[in-house]
């Protein structure tokens, strides 16, 4: 009650008492959320806990970018979707969701294709569309007014221009990936850390590999990394511990073992975050058309460029 | 002499090397090494290599002398960039780990 | 499509491709999973997910034993449930939402305050309720039928006497528990490996415990523990990898840091699994009433008898 | 002589230690033992003890000259009930961690 103070409305004070009564977390890290912007980038394995978590959690404002329409085999690992969304656009099945979950008056949905910059209001909880997915040409735009981005898309191409776009606009971006058994997890542009480029300079040519259908993945991957994604997000949105900002976990389900390595830091020769970056117009566009998870969730291409 | 060494392979990397997850490798010393100095990577990428039995995966892991773009290398949980790179040298039970960058969703 | 052979039906291939796509998991276990049966014992903050990933991986019949009703606070991190659902019984708006998740055509509801047996149809997917919560005279009849039993409950009695269950009829238990920012979870009673008592031999006395009202909870980490007990559950069920039978999975969010610990195997004289187990009925009766997540979660209870 | 350890507090144990969650101890040898011995969890047990600023806390963790039940000791990962309890012998850079269990859900 006494919650009320520091800004939170009656309604938060109810729904977020359990988070506030962390004591290391509390409720002026729950308003901090509460009035922050997260942008979610594919709704799909990752994209569906993200958003839910980031949902539930609090989240003033949630962009949702996908240009996608479910497919039954997404509904094993995309539980945002009912068996009857099969064939209708991901963010509209997403939001109307996401909806469900929140007070029904505090609710406003915003259709959006360009960069205006949406107030966070007390005691509300805005869902922002963007359902032409992100291109080369759209992409500053899109992430230009959020806090942090997460990438929770399903290709190498797309995950790149998003990177780049999220450098130029000065957004952490928190990465998620998942194939088979395995998940990855890390922080990039963040606190003054490597970016995807610092580490992995180029994406590789997923089109000259040809193991990619042989390759699948159970549900509870993609869903245990999407939950640790909404909460690397909170934690960057509340300054809130330690981020893997600078180290990348790696989890493995089949024997439930994680690692977290240690990675290097920026790299001043980056063409994206270094001290001279190249002009992004130059640097790749995503994969057009239905990218099929299947084929952008190669993990054994061959490189187009030798090293 | 040799050096043994804990190799993991990780986002698929394990099927080049039957499909074996974590491995214990005996890298013989060079001769131009002392005992002491134990091995560097260069010499286990070489060993490795040896080990691919289909010449086409070679290029899933190696490019030239070293590992191909898309493979993080982790020497003790720390990326090699930091450790010395394709010079650093190993003792009697580090930990090596080949991470294959994953990007599905 | 050749899946088919091995007994799935063709919307379980339509559904379950990419699973089945996994090398080492395929079609045949994905088909033990869908003629298989579990049980989420409480269904709030980890039970949410867990209930959830179990349905849409596609396990064959779905048990769900909670007496709670859904209150606010419970919204933001119990993500099965809608804002309208509040004040309403938490398993019949799970049976509501998990019905989405699913072929309309395929579903069956039963309500259950028995041990009959159910069988699972192939193509079907059955949900089983247990609307009065676990109690000393219905808990071995509630976990009879099952392959597997999920401990989602938040409080110390419950938990032992789910394991007395478990232990008394044979079932393998994925315990998961959470806390402020940090999570746990292991597999009691599997492979020859411990139960619950022979790691800690009596429950401590929640009620001795002064600080429980100052512990919360951040919604995200049982999202987590609960997304990685349906994976425990399904690797039981398909005997796939390595469960954590004998480990514990720790967990902290604050730095997304897990440790594994080997523990110690079973006891010979463990009250419960031991060779000469304690009379079940002089075991503990859970906490009469409505357990508050707040004080059940008491992680420094002082012990009601000395060690 | 003293014996370097890592020691790690969860489940809300930290709480009772400045809310340090990991710690590095030095814990003087005692004079019945060489230092090559290292020293043992019960001498572990008692350095800690010390450390307890608020008499109210002691029995948050401990129990008599043990750990109270529903705590977990873990020696290098390891349940401690399999490396010897608390004659448990420790030494240099070993780590220690004391896990509460989690009853919430
Ligand atoms: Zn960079
Ligand atoms: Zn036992």
């Amino acid at each position: 009650a006494g919650w009320c103070g520091v800004g939170l409305t009656a309604e938060e004070v109810a729904r977020f008492s359990r988070p506030c009564l962390v004591k290391s977390f509390g409720p002026t890290r729950q308003l901090r959320l509460c009035r922050s912007k997260a942008l979610v980038v594919g709704v799909g394995g990752l994209g569906s806990p993200a958003a839910t978590y980031l949902t539930t959690s609090g989240v003033g404002v949630l962009g949702l970018c996908d240009f996608d329409t479910v497919d039954a085999s997404n509904l094993h690992r995309q539980p945002l979707y009912k068996r009857e969304d099969v064939g209708q656009p991901k963010v509209a099945c997403a939001v109307k969701r996401l909806s469900e979950l929140v007070d029904a008056s505090a609710l406003r949905v915003h259709k959006s294709e360009g960069c205006d910059s949406l107030e966070t209001v007390p005691g509300t909880f805005s869902i922002r569309t963007h359902e032409s997915g992100l291109t080369r040409d759209n992409a500053r735009d899109v992430v230009r007014d959020y806090d942090v981005v997460l990438d929770c898309t399903d290709n190498p191409r797309t995950r790149y221009l998003l990177n780049d776009a999220c450098v130029l606009e000065g957004k952490p971006l928190v990465y998620g990936a998942s194939v088979g058994m395995e998940g990855q997890l890390t922080v990039y542009h963040h606190n003054g850390g490597p970016c995807l480029r610092c580490i992995f300079p180029e994406p590789l040519d997923a089109d000259a590999c040809d193991v990619c259908s042989d390759t699948g993945v159970l549900g509870f991957v993609p869903g245990l990394i999407g939950v640790m994604q909404a909460q690397e997000a909170i934690k960057v949105l509340t300054n809130f511990g330690t981020t893997l900002s600078g180290r990348m976990l790696h989890y493995d389900a089949e024997d439930a073992r994680q690692f977290v390595a240690k990675l290097r830091g920026r790299r001043p020769g980056c063409a994206s975050c270094g001290d001279s970056p190249t002009d992004p117009s130059s640097l790749d566009e995503p994969t057009a058309g239905k990218a099929s998870a299947v084929t952008a969730s190669c993990k054994s291409a061959v490189p187009s460029t030798p090293a | 002499m040799s050096t043994r060494l804990f190799v993991e392979f990780t986002g698929g990397l394990e099927a080049i090397f039957d499909n074996q997850k974590q491995t214990e490798q005996h890298v013989a010393t060079e001769s131009s090494q002392t005992p002491q100095e134990g091995v560097s990577m260069r010499t286990l990428l070489r060993h490795l290599g040896k080990q691919i039995k289909k010449p086409q995966d070679v290029q899933l892991m190696l490019a030239g002398d070293t590992v191909r773009p898309g493979v993080l290398v982790l020497v003790n949980e720390t990326d090699w960039e930091l450790t010395g790179g394709i010079d650093t040298m190993l003792n009697d039970g580090d930990c090596v780990a080949f991470v294959s960058t994953l990007h599905g969703g």
